[in-house]
């Protein structure tokens, strides 16, 4: 007889244990999946999981790819931890994207130093304007943040896309929706030789760091938190939610506008239609996996950025069709999460049935 | 003696059953042709941004020795790559940048244009052509100006619907394109998007339309006129020879109707016979060059002279039409 | 604009809506009881792999419906598993039923690309499609059609008229005090989420056997997300959520229509239309603070354990 | 007594529950004859609830059995319990917000048990009048009060036809009229047969109804007793051992200088149920304790949120602290001022049930604990446990989540936290709520502790005897209007009690403008 008990505290064991126990039973279900469609288990999951770190390039790679997922999930890690139901970094990092690549096209000519971070800064205030208007629609008309949020993703990549096929196209370009490359004093440096690690990937790290010194150390934090586990309580305690909601919205903005912008200036070098491959939404997913935790958004992020990878890898090395990776990736992350239970429950096994 | 590696990088999934589906039917008439001399690999959905120089660099890794890169977005990552793998060939379709290993190829899409105009001109009863269009771009508003240029010079009434879709597959979103087309009294439609959702509307309505890129008169045996198919497989085929002979150069290759990688197929046999006829003289004409349709004068729709008389257009311009032609309402968007 | 391009427009609203609506049905029944999937997506991809498989492998259409329907709660049981018994986060499981529904439905339809169906065909209610204008824009649709009209109408009548409604309203609210007073929370929860992916998986279906009679991958590209935007700005009324649809279907043609009219704006300009009269709508009905506060189920996105409670 | 019946109603046999870290109930064994008004005592956390929600089949025990009528049962789910016939009004409510007064009662019924009512609202209505209950079936229950929904709780047992009555804490905040309007309805149904399991912590409400008694300790029977034969005090002794020294009467002050004033305080309601504050005037002193009576619904709430900053409209001048106007300060900076605030809801307001009570603690109280805008965790947490120590808060430490702690000792950390911020001034709404007889003591004592160092503290309270005991002068609440304040030496429950029934509004009425007590904006 197995029964699940409660535990009394979350346990700290588990949360270790947990992922890798979902890990092994991904491990098996891979080997399962893989034997079924006739390839080598034990090669798909090493090219899945381990080839995507398995040399400098690699690894470089797996972080230009994880910089705007982190960016992204550090700034809805605080939104969900204060209840504002952010679904729009993806909207806000192609605004980002986009305000920051006009202003690197005003600067193509100029000299100036201050060219970069103003492209910088012109990406952040991009992000957090898309953020704003959602919050203010919550905050001043009751909206539904989700709803906007989710409209306003369309909203900016319809913004984006008009703008690569109008005022910002390269006229140079033959017509097609591109704009021209940007010049080298608005791109940002890379961190290494021969690898496309950029400033942008340190970015991430920092902001990361700096997310979670805001919600664990200072009294800021506790509010957004004690405002997002119990409004009635915030209020209570004379906490002003609506400063707390504006804080953490213009955060994420400027972080998933930094992310936009991050990439135009950073591996792609100009404004294209498809800045980015849904950076906004997986970062959701790291945001939870990461258990709403800055830093745990660090692990989920690199997690989910070399599964990303690895499926290309798959696809390159081995012939899996993107389908089956697909599968697989769905499947890791509900043992991921399923695994989960066994920090705050546990099985104890009995002789006897109970009534 | 090893194999050629041969690497292709699909902007969409094999299954669109439009243009990746094509150029993957081209890798495997690559693999068909040669057999064991060449390895080929895929790598399908490739987003256009970040992601792809990084998959075309992996390919490039993994010891491909030509990689073809299918999409427009992938431009400017080709060229870096190719920058850093100087031993491999890289082929990109659609653009116009080139370097030392890197070659261009497209598709004269305005040939099979011109015959699906001159058809269009000569079926439609109300004088109406629609045609949904994906991205204002010079390939989508030359073949535009194709059609109605070829249906004017068969049928002088006819007039020209436009609908952009922002989309290049968007099943529900062509649907709804072809009915709102239909619904303003178009009874033939062209489609520059790639399902083969527009074809199922037309059937559904009794109306008229043609298969784009890939054969698609299964889906609508009533509706389907002809399809203009892309036919990648010679072009891979002499790529690959080339570069195992070691003969291969860059160049800025377009292929149509005479290099066959453009073809017509499944004509419908319901047909009148004058078109049937007429379809195989304008084909012929066009395949034998006796036909060139931007040949001058043109005037655009503001009434510029575009193409002196006389004058035929050369590639590199038109790989830059940005005008659409007298009688065409409205203004390329932005 | 003659009357009769006017009623072609509404006719095609009313296609266009009809997957939306779908959805949106199940997916309010579903967040009404407190669970939030944002799977809806995969299951939908996978209800119109399965349906057209089913219909193209049969012949019968009908079967290709209730394949869909069931390939739908097959899906939404793995979400509810997780997210109702394993306690495992809502959000976040949703997600990743979208990516793993995307990635199965385009393996098992791998084979069936390019495959074609002769689809639902309309059928014109006698008498009623005979009203001028309205019979042509409401009683000339094919079955699945009439079958959204029927489920809306239904839903109505359950949730506002029935027990069933008052438990489902209940547990969404309180499951806490609805657990107390002996409602199986757990129970009306894997009800309302396999209902949700039931309705999925037809709107999948509706995608792939009426409105573009085949298969290709990703073809429902994003309406999953759509309609989970059309519940809140349904603000969980269902009566709402017909009219959303509706609106949204009607949206999303108008700028194709207008083209085809000869406006010349921008079309990208205008493709963004819909959301941005999605946010003003949504602004002038949610104004009323106290009522908004209302509707929206207060447990929506909690897990709730009855082992933790009590 | 009653006589004795050949076949008990319910008999409970060795009943045991743990909990994760606690035994919540170990080896209970009851029995109840038809009829009976049986109580259920013992301080907070004994296990009262957790014992009546394994009667009711809302907790399924580890061990023992439960005989019906003589018979085993297994209890399963509350929708058994009903069918059985137990009826339960449960400590922390059961009702649906969003759902109105009948639709929640309907959901509590069997298809059966509704097939049998014909008309539920007019049902509804029936009794409410039969009992004075007063419930309006069309009402939302979001709009209801405290008292209110107490009530509909009720109601939702008495439409059902009941055998066995659960009550756990029913009188807490009812109106001396309502709780014996309540123990009549109590007698008659005991006449009908019908037993009552009556769980209360005021024992002079036990010795005046229940004809037998259990007292728990620690998840076990300590004593059981006939409370006739008893008397309040002696019942608490053994409830909480020796320790309990009762609550004497305290001596009253007068305060000196005038610390908080309201003076013509209007506001609407924002609740459209809610009631309106009309032109609402007192003073606190420093050193003093106003007493405020009033039964549930009568605008408490809303005089409560004005005063403390949570509702945050603008009211200017009509509220001064310490000479300053506040009337447009926020919560948090009210509280800078020297203000604190002990809500009426304990969990979901005056802490956060998924946080610990470290930062449940911080909460509130950050003075000296946050520099620069940095938390010093470790002071917090210091200060947690001394907290926890100084007012015997029953938890597994300051690492415990708030929603782990029963309801009396969650109450007494409030308490403490908002009392150890020394405030000039104190808002407290029902200090001792379902609070046991020792924790109630040791809050009155640190209450009048406060008012001699100096504070105001105004007392809102349903509990007469309470606000007799405790208060310096007194007023009452009635649909939004304040009655005069008095000291309390000089006036009685008598007077009180008609204050709260409304006859000082037309004394008020006649030297000021007329106005209707209806829901009028006002603002
Ligand atoms: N769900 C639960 N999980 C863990 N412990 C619990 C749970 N519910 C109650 N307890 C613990 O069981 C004990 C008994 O709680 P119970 O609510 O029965 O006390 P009570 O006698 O009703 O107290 P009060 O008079 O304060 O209402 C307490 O120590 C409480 O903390
Ligand atoms: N010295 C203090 N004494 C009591 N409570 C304090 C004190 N300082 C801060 N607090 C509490 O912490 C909360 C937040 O503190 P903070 O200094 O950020 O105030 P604020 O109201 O957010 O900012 P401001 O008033 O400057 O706009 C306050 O609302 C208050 O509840
Ligand atoms: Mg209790
Ligand atoms: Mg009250």
């Amino acid at each position: 007889m197995i029964l699940i008990q409660a535990r009394t505290e979350p346990s700290n064991t588990m949360k270790f244990v947990s992922p890798l126990l979902a890990v092994t039973l991904t491990l098996i279900f891979g080997g399962i999946l893989f034997t079924a469609i006739g390839k080598s288990p034990v090669q798909a999951l090493q090219v899945l999981l381990i080839a995507p770190l398995s040399d400098a390039y690699n690894i470089g790679e797996m972080f230009v790819k994880m910089g705007p997922l982190l960016l992204c999930a550090v700034g809805l890690s605080l939104c969900y931890r204060a209840n504002m139901w952010n679904i729009g970094a993806e909207g806000q990092l192609l605004a980002g994207a986009l305000g920051g690549s006009a202003a690197a096209l005003y600067f193509i000519e100029s000299e100036s130093i201050f060219a970069l971070p103003l492209t910088l800064i012109a990406g952040m205030l991009s992000g957090m304007i898309c953020a704003a208007i959602p919050t203010y629609l919550k905050l001043r008309f009751n909206s539904n943040l989700i709803l906007t949020t989710i409209m306003f993703n369309y909203i900016a990549l319809y913004l984006l896309i008009w703008s690569v096929h109008g005022p910002l196209r390269d006229p140079q370009g033959y017509g097609f929706p591109e704009s021209a490359l940007f010049a080298d004093n608005t791109l940002l440096p890379t961190l290494f030789e021969d690898s496309r690690i950029h400033l942008g990937v340190l970015f991430a790290l920092i902001a990361s760091v700096i997310g979670w010194f805001i919600l664990t150390k200072t009294h800021l934090g506790f509010q957004v938190r004690v405002f997002g586990a119990d409004e009635s309580a915030a209020k209570y305690a004379g906490f002003k939610g609506n400063k707390l909601g504006w804080l953490v919205m213009l955060f994420a903005g400027a972080l998933a506008g930094l992310a936009g912008v991050s990439e135009t200036t950073g591996p792609i070098g100009q404004l294209v239609p498809n800045v980015s491959p849904g950076y906004g939404y997986s970062a959701i997913i790291v945001a939870y996996l990461g258990r709403l935790h800055p830093i745990g958004a660090i692990i989920a992020a690199v997690f989910m950025a070399v599964l990303y990878m690895g499926g290309d890898l798959a696809q390159i090395e081995m012939g899996i069709p993107v389908a089956v990776v697909s599968m697989f990736q769905g499947v890791l992350l509900f043992f991921l999460l399923a695994c989960d239970f066994f920090i705050n429950n546990r099985l104890t096994f009995t002789n006897q049935a109970t009534n | 003696e090893d194999p050629l590696k041969v690497g292709f990088v699909y902007v969409g999934p094999v299954g669109d059953l439009g243009w990746s589906y094509e150029h993957d039917l081209g890798r495997k008439g690559l693999e068909a042709h040669f057999g064991d001399k060449v390895e080929t690999t895929f790598v399908e959905n490739v987003e256009e941004g970040a992601d792809s120089e990084r998959v075309i660099t992996q390919l490039a890794k993994a010891g491909n020795d030509l990689i073809f890169t299918t999409s427009f977005g992938f431009m400017n990552p080709t060229i870096k790559v190719a920058k850093r793998f100087p031993k491999v060939t890289f082929e990109h379709a659609t653009g116009y940048k080139r370097s030392k290993n890197v070659g261009t190829y497209v598709l004269r899409t305005y040939e099979g244009r011109y015959v699906s105009g001159v058809t269009a001109g000569m079926m439609t009863k109300t004088n109406k052509i629609g045609y949904i269009a994906s991205f204002p771009i010079p390939e989508v508003i030359r073949d535009i100006n194709t059609i109605y240029m070829a249906a004017k010079t068969v049928n002088p009434d006819v007039e020209m619907k436009i609908v952009w879709v922002n989309t290049w597959y968007d099943p529900g979103k062509e649907t709804d394109a072809a009915n709102a087309l239909m619904d303003q009294g178009v009874d033939i439609l062209v489609q520059h998007t790639d399902s083969p959702a527009p074809l199922i509307a037309a059937e559904k309505r009794g109306m008229r339309a043609f298969g784009q890129a890939s054969d698609m008169s299964q889906f609508a045996p009533e509706a389907h006129i002809f399809s203009v198919r892309d036919n990648w497989a010679p072009y891979y085929i002499s790529i690959a020879d080339a570069v195992m002979k070691g003969t291969w150069k860059p160049q800025d290759y377009w292929g149509g109707f005479k290099e066959e990688i453009l073809t017509i197929e499944s004509i419908n046999p319901n047909l009148p016979a004058d078109v049937k006829a007429k379809i195989s003289e304008t084909y012929a004409a066009v395949k034998s060059g006796e036909i060139k349709p931007f040949t001058g004068p043109i005037t655009d729709n503001k009434g510029n002279l575009v193409v002196k008389a006389g004058y035929t257009l050369n590639d590199v311009e038109l790989a830059q039409v940005n005008w659409y032609v007298e009688g065409i309402e409205g203004e390329i968007p932005r | 604009m003659d009357a009769d391009l006017i009623v072609q427009i509404l006719f095609a609203a009313i296609k266009t809506g009809t997957p939306l609506l779908f959805i949106a049905l199940g997916e309010v029944i579903c967040e009404k009881t407190g669970v939030l999937n944002l799977g809806q997506e995969g299951m939908m991809l996978m209800g119109a792999v399965v349906g057209f498989l089913a219909a193209y492998s049969t012949g019968n259409m009908g079967f290709g419906v209730i394949a869909a329907m069931l390939m739908g709660s097959i899906m939404s049981l793995i979400f509810a598993v997780l997210v109702l018994h394993v306690g495992a986060n809502q959000v976040a499981t949703g997600l990743a039923l979208t990516i793993f529904g995307t990635g199965l439905s385009a393996f098992v339809g791998a084979d069936y690309v390019g495959k074609t169906l002769q689809g639902f065909q309309p059928i014109a209610i006698p008498v009623l499609s005979d009203i001028p204008y309205l019979g042509r824009i409401i009683f000339n649709h094919d079955i699945l059609v009439y079958f959204s009209f029927f489920m809306t109408g239904l839903l109505i009548f359950v949730v506002n008229k029935t027990r069933l409604g008052l438990t489902i309203k209940a547990v969404g609210e309180n499951p806490n005090a609805a657990n107390a007073i002996g409602i199986k929370v757990l129970k009306v929860r894997y009800l309302a989420v396999m209902f949700g992916g039931a309705m999925a998986g037809i709107s999948g279906a509706y995608m792939s056997l009426v409105y573009t009679p085949m298969w290709v991958e990703g073809m429902t590209s994003g309406r999953g997300w759509i309609a989970l935007a059309l519940v809140v700005f349904a603000s969980w009324r269902v009566g709402r959520i017909m009219l959303g649809a509706y609106l949204f279907g009607l949206a999303s043609i108008m700028h194709l229509v207008l083209q085809g009219l000869g406006l010349s704006i921008s079309p990208n300009l205008l493709a963004m239309l819909p959301y941005v009269a999605t946010v003003v709508v949504m602004v002038i009905i949610s104004a009323d603070h106290f009522k908004e506060k209302l509707l929206a189920p207060r447990s929506l996105g909690k897990p709730f354990n009855p082992r933790n409670m009590a | 007594m009653k006589a004795q019946t050949s076949v008990s109603r319910l008999e409970l046999i060795g009943l045991t529950k743990q909990y994760p870290g606690c035994l919540a109930n170990d080896d209970i064994s009851i029995t109840l004859q038809p009829g009976e008004i049986h109580a259920l005592l013992g301080e907070n956390g004994a296990g009262k609830s957790t014992l009546v929600k394994t009667i009711y089949g809302v907790v399924s025990p580890d061990k023992g059995d439960i005989l019906w009528n003589g018979k085993e049962v297994n209890i399963k789910s509350p929708s058994i319990a009903r069918e059985l016939g137990i009826g339960m009004v449960f400590q922390h409510f059961s009702l649906f917000e969003t759902l109105t007064v009948s639709q929640n009662i309907e959901l509590c019924l069997s298809k059966k048990q509704l097939s049998q009512i014909d008309d539920l609202d007019s049902r509804i209505n029936t009794l409410s009048e039969e009992y004075g209950l007063n419930v309006d079936p069309t009402r939302y229950v979001h709009s209801l009060s405290i008292g209110e929904r107490q009530r509909v709780e009720i109601m939702r047992c008495l439409v059902q036809s009941v055998k066995l009555l659960i009550l756990d804490e029913p009188t807490s905040v009812l109106t001396p009229q309502e709780v014996s309007g309540l123990f009549d309805v109590l007698r008659i149904l005991s006449k009908e047969g019908c037993s009552v399991l009556f769980i209360s912590h005021k024992l002079h409400e036990v010795t005046e109804i229940c004809d037998q008694a259990t007292i728990l300790r620690g998840g076990k029977v300590v004593d059981t007793c006939v409370p006739n034969d008893e008397t309040p005090a002696s019942i608490a002794k053994m409830m909480v051992g020796d320790l309990a020294e009762q609550d004497a009467g305290y001596s009253k002050k007068e305060g000196s200088k005038t610390l908080f004033t309201a003076s013509n305080l209007s506001l609407s309601s924002k609740q459209p149920f809610g009631t309106a504050l009309k032109k609402i005037n007192f003073d606190l002193k420093a050193g003093e304790i106003l007493g405020i009576a009033g039964v549930a619904g009568n605008g408490q709430d809303e005089l409560m949120a004005i005063l403390s900053g949570e509702d945050d409209r603008n009211v200017g001048s009509a509220l001064l602290m310490n000479e300053l106007e506040i009337g447009h300060l926020h919560a948090g900076e009210r509280r800078k001022l020297g203000m604190a605030y002990v809500p009426e809801e304990r969990l979901g307001r005056g802490a956060v049930p998924d946080m610990s009570l470290t930062e449940n603690t911080l909460l509130t109280h950050s003075k000296g604990f946050v520099s620069k805008g940095l938390v010093q965790w470790q002071g917090v947490k210091d200060y947690t446990n001394q907290l926890i120590e100084k007012y015997k808060v029953k938890c597994h430490g300051e690492f415990s989540e708030a929603r782990s702690l029963s309801g009396g000792n969650l109450q007494k950390f409030i308490m403490g936290r908002e009392i150890g911020q020394d405030p000039k001034v104190l808002i407290c709404a029902h200090p001792t709520w379902g609070v046991d007889v020792g924790a109630a003591l040791a809050i009155h004592q640190a209450l009048l502790e406060l008012r001699d160092q100096g504070a105001a503290i105004l007392l809102v309270s349903e509990d007469i005897d309470e606000l007799f005991l405790l208060a310096d002068c007194m007023a009452a609440v009635c649909d939004g209007y304040l009655s005069p304040q008095v000291k309390t030496e000089d006036t009685n429950i008598d007077q009180i009690g008609q204050w709260m029934a409304g006859t000082f509004i037309n004394e008020q009425a006649s030297t000021t403008q007329p106005q209707s007590p209806t829901k009028e904006a006002v603002i």
